[in-house]
């Protein structure tokens, strides 16, 4: 009962969001033995940046009615030291396919992001190296250092980059839309006119929390970033709406999320056009949220 | 040995106040056993959510104050809708629970004499300390007021500090810790605390050059390294992840310790 | 303590948002009383159309976590029926102003919503007639019969738009910006330029629910009209982020909302920029809510 | 008398099991005496959300089953998150009460026998119009199981049909309607139950031009006419809000019941 997914065979239909799943940190909490018994079909990376990224300083959290607001930043070791120290790492990942076949291999799909058409070529040329990335993830979530608005929130803007940096590279590329636009579906068409094997959404909603006021001051931010991203159950709906909207526009393969905490939410978005569902928020109530998920389904 | 790999269903077992805290058992004969200064992420299993501002909604983490015969105890403030909703159940009570996490306490270089520091509800990993490692250890704890100072039953043998002066010493409990440092130098300090506390226990420490094992508190989401949110300023640059690096950090990897590293006072 | 906006002198911050609450329904249920202690600064209709509309079938409601979709299809009479039958029943509405002060007469805003420029300018003109009316909202998140974009969603046809039909009113017009976009600051920016004298926000997020599966048979939208908009607290937090980054843009006032349930939520959108603060769903569950929040501010 | 115009947080003062349901009776001394037919928009003041789904979030519709002595009773059925929350109460919770609202019942046209007719959880608005309007009307109830079916306990001298034959009747509670209507026409109907008992009704008493007022219900945002999200068909076109036009509607007001727009069976 195995999925493909542009070229690539899975376990089943359930991977991680990015940046919601550290295959790393999660062996160092739960033990080695987590990379036979793998929770997700894919393993999806952390965005990843040509330079190395601290982050936003804290706070990075911000919990709201069903939902959590995230301002990290885009925390990573920059494209370098992620293939020369991470990815030997995450090799050797397997997941069970369900009953007693034998667990499958876990591709890897790193997430990259840059701001600009270079940027990008240099991301996907480096990548093109290692044959252990199974395919690409660009998250054009990433403000346009012109405009400010994220790469991804125009669909001509966001063609344009895709046919610049699409010949760079021959693995599946999985365009990561951003939510934050008028027409989605819109960016998603862009994407596959450009080029894309496939769209993945949805990414965060723009949102802010203020820090609760212990004195009669003036008001301030809670996050850091002073913005940030909302993710969780009280997104789920829009989620729905939005890969239903693209889904229904595109015939490349869909990968759904937002909010989604059990086989019934997987299941919405499969029924709706999605091939795979990741799971993000959820994974941080539970970490075995997305195996419980792969097995109801 | 690592935690399980999923939130576990326990039971709670029992539930008693201790001053303005509770002290709530909860069964869990199957974990492996916890380490001084770990935590757990515990979450109501039944109407976690609901409260104020539609809240909580993520676990929320715990350091383990005890674990014994196969129950694990935790010391709750309620300070929001996820302690309030915690603090809200009774024996028989279902419980998420995924544990213990985090980085344990270690053991003191041979000869120095350990102290343990504890302000408000960070006491509580000081309790399974001196259970295990350190039972010989002193123990000086400071609180807000005189209810709060109850909670100082959960340890043997401590000095108390109050800031109202209602029980113990009138004053900061660091006050204590440098006439400690004064009488001998050669200790080495675990504290946990509110921020501010902490923030004085790494100068102080540093100052006298006494080593320290500092127990932070920072938001979490997940607790154990997968969404980078509680993360605390290392020194000489990038963050710590207090989950994953933490929670027991030791003082000299901080510059210093920031507004939202501790406990409620 | 009257708070001065576009001209307009009201009783206190707190209006609600448009189609939230029907005055002329809450007298018949909780009694003509109401009408001298009316919980609202100035009473926001309805959207109104140049025709009747019977709205969506139902259902037209789904509960989710925090939150509510609706797809109501904006029912109305029709201009003309509610010129002549609502408008009468709408004057003398009077506001508590707060301790033992005089009651303020609470202004009528009249929403009103049209697919082209011509639909508009009818509309306003109809309206420019009425003295009652007090000042206009203009929902911009009407389908372009053309794109099927919302005609607020894109900031230069949003301008063209509103430049098209400012001249025909000489009372202050409100746009209702909708949140559906890539940069809603920049609408914002649209609408001050064509003369908007205030703009209104977050109308709901576009949002999607499924029927509960009842058999294996393939999945049926809940809502009778499919898609729906989502409000209530789970929107809160983007409404905040959508509220600052307008306010910091433009000069004319603000009507900020979205999930607002408290005193406290009231203020952080004010913190952030807001003149005035809409309640909507939050009456649903509590139709004192606004004159709650109203007195604690 | 018209509603109070805001919640009210009442007491709950007693739960009783009747067979599959609760009955909840909730002080409300200060509350307009409430009109056969109408209901009350109610949620649990704490922890009302956190169920499955994060829900409930609104408030839910439930029928006055009955108004003694300052209490209001209510029939409630675990159907979901809302009531499930409900049924949890006991009494001393506290509870989010606006209402009374919407259309009652009306007395009959002079003459004519009315017959109660009730169906599952839709039973509760009979019997407070029993207590108040018609004490000597047919009573006809019908459920789904045995279980069920002891709900009837909640009204006086019911016959009662059961769809699994478990008690009284064997058969749809309509039939008992028919052999009613052929005994003697010159009746008024009154009903409220599952939205497929309501259509036949409703069609039984077109075919027999009986009168007959149905009790609908919706899923309901508000209530009280704002959200224009409780609506049925009107015959002829457009539609009606439940909460304002409603929930009583004169069945020559309806082409058909609709799918939605009835209890749980
Ligand atoms: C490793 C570790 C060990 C801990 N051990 C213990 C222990 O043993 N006993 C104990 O009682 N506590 C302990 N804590 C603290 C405990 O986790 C917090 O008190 C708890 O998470 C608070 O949740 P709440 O919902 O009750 O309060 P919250 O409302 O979450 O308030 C807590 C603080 O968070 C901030 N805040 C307010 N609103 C929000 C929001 N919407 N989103 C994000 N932040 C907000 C404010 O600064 C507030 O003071 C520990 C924490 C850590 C990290
Ligand atoms: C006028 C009136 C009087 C009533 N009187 C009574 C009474 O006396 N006793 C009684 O027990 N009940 C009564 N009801 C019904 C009661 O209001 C509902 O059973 C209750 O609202 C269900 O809420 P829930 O959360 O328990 O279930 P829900 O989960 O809301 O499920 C109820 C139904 O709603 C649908 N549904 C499922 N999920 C959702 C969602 N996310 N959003 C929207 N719809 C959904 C499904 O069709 C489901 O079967 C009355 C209703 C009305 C309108
Ligand atoms: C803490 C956190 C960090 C995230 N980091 C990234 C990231 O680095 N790159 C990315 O493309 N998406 C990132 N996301 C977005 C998720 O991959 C996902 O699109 C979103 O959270 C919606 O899914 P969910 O509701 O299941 O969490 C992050 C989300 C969260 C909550
Ligand atoms: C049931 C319902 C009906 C609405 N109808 C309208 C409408 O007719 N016109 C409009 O501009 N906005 C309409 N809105 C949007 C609200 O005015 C408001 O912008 C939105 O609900 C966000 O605020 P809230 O979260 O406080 O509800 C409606 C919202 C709801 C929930
Ligand atoms: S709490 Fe998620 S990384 Fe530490
Ligand atoms: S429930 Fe809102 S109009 Fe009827």
């Amino acid at each position: 009962m195995t999925v493909e997914f542009c070229g690539l065979t899975l376990a089943h239909r359930i991977i991680n969001g990015s940046g919601t799943f550290d295959a790393i940190a999660a062996r160092a909490a739960f033990g080695e033995a987590l990379a036979g018994e793998f929770p997700f079909a894919a393993y999806v990376s952390k965005t990843i940046t040509l330079e190395p990224r601290v982050g936003n300083p804290p706070p990075r959290l911000w919990e709201s009615a069903g939902g959590l607001i995230n301002s990290i930043g885009l925390p990573n070791k920059g494209l370098e030291r992620y293939l020369e120290e991470d990815l030997p790492r995450l090799s050797g990942l397997l997941a069970p396919s369900g009953g007693s076949a034998t667990p499958i291999p876990v591709p890897l799909i790193t997430n990259v992001m840059g701001s600009s058409a270079e940027e990008i070529t240099r991301l996907l040329d480096a990548c093109e190296q290692h044959a252990q990335i199974a395919a690409i993830e660009l998250n054009v979530s990433c403000p346009n250092v012109k405009t400010g608005l994220d790469i991804g929130a125009d669909p001509r803007a966001l063609e344009e980059v895709l046919r610049a940096v699409r010949p760079r590279t021959s693995k599946p590329l999985i365009v990561k839309l951003t939510p934050n636009t008028a027409d989605v579906a819109a960016c998603a068409q862009a994407a596959q006119a450009a080029g894309a094997d496939g769209v993945s959404l949805i990414n965060t909603l723009r949102a802010m929390a203020l820090a609760p006021r212990t004195r009669a001051g003036s008001a301030t931010p809670w996050l850091g970033g002073v913005t940030g991203g909302l993710s969780g159950p009280s997104i789920r709906a829009v989620a729905l709406a939005q890969v239903a909207a693209v889904a229904e526009r595109v015939s490349i393969p869909v990968v759904g999320m937002g909010g989604v905490q059990s086989a019934r939410h997987a299941r919405e978005l499969i029924d709706v056009g999605a091939t795979l569902v990741a799971v993000g928020t959820e994974s941080f109530r539970d970490p075995a949220a997305a195996a419980k998920i792969a097995a109801a389904l | 040995m690592s935690a399980p790999f999923a939130r576990r269903a326990l039971t709670v077992t029992a539930v008693q106040q201790l001053g303005a805290y509770s002290v709530m058992r909860v069964a869990d004969p199957d974990a492996p056993e916890p380490q001084a200064g770990q935590f757990s992420m515990l979450a109501a299993v039944e109407r976690w959510g609901g409260g104020e501002g539609e809240r909580p909604f993520l676990a929320r983490a715990f350091s383990i104050a005890r674990h014994l015969q196969g129950e694990s105890h935790y010391l709750l403030e309620d300070v929001g809708p996820g302690t309030r909703r915690l603090c809200e159940l009774r024996a028989g009570d279902q419980l998420w629970s995924l544990g213990p996490l985090g980085r344990p306490f270690t053991t003191p270089a041979e000869g120095r004499r350990a102290i343990l520091l504890g302000g408000g509800v960070g006491i509580a990993p000081l309790a399974i300390l001196q259970d295990t490692l350190l039972e010989d250890a002193s123990v000086l704890l400071g609180f807000r007021d005189g209810e709060r100072a109850r909670g100082a039953g959960l340890l043997r043998d401590a000095r108390v500090a109050t800031d109202d002066g209602s029980l113990g010493y009138h004053g900061l409990v660091t006050d204590l810790l440098e006439q400690e440092l004064q009488s001998d130098a050669h200790a080495v300090v675990y504290a946990c605390g509110p921020a501010a506390m902490l923030e004085r226990v790494r100068s102080i420490c540093a100052e006298t050059h006494t080593p320290a094992q500092l127990a932070l508190e920072a938001a979490m989401a997940c607790g154990f390294g997968a969404c980078y949110g509680c993360v605390v300023p290392r020194r000489g640059g990038g963050y710590l992840r207090v989950c994953l690096d933490g929670p027991v950090i030791d003082a000299a990897e901080l510059e210093r310790v920031e507004e939202h590293a501790g406990a409620s006072a």
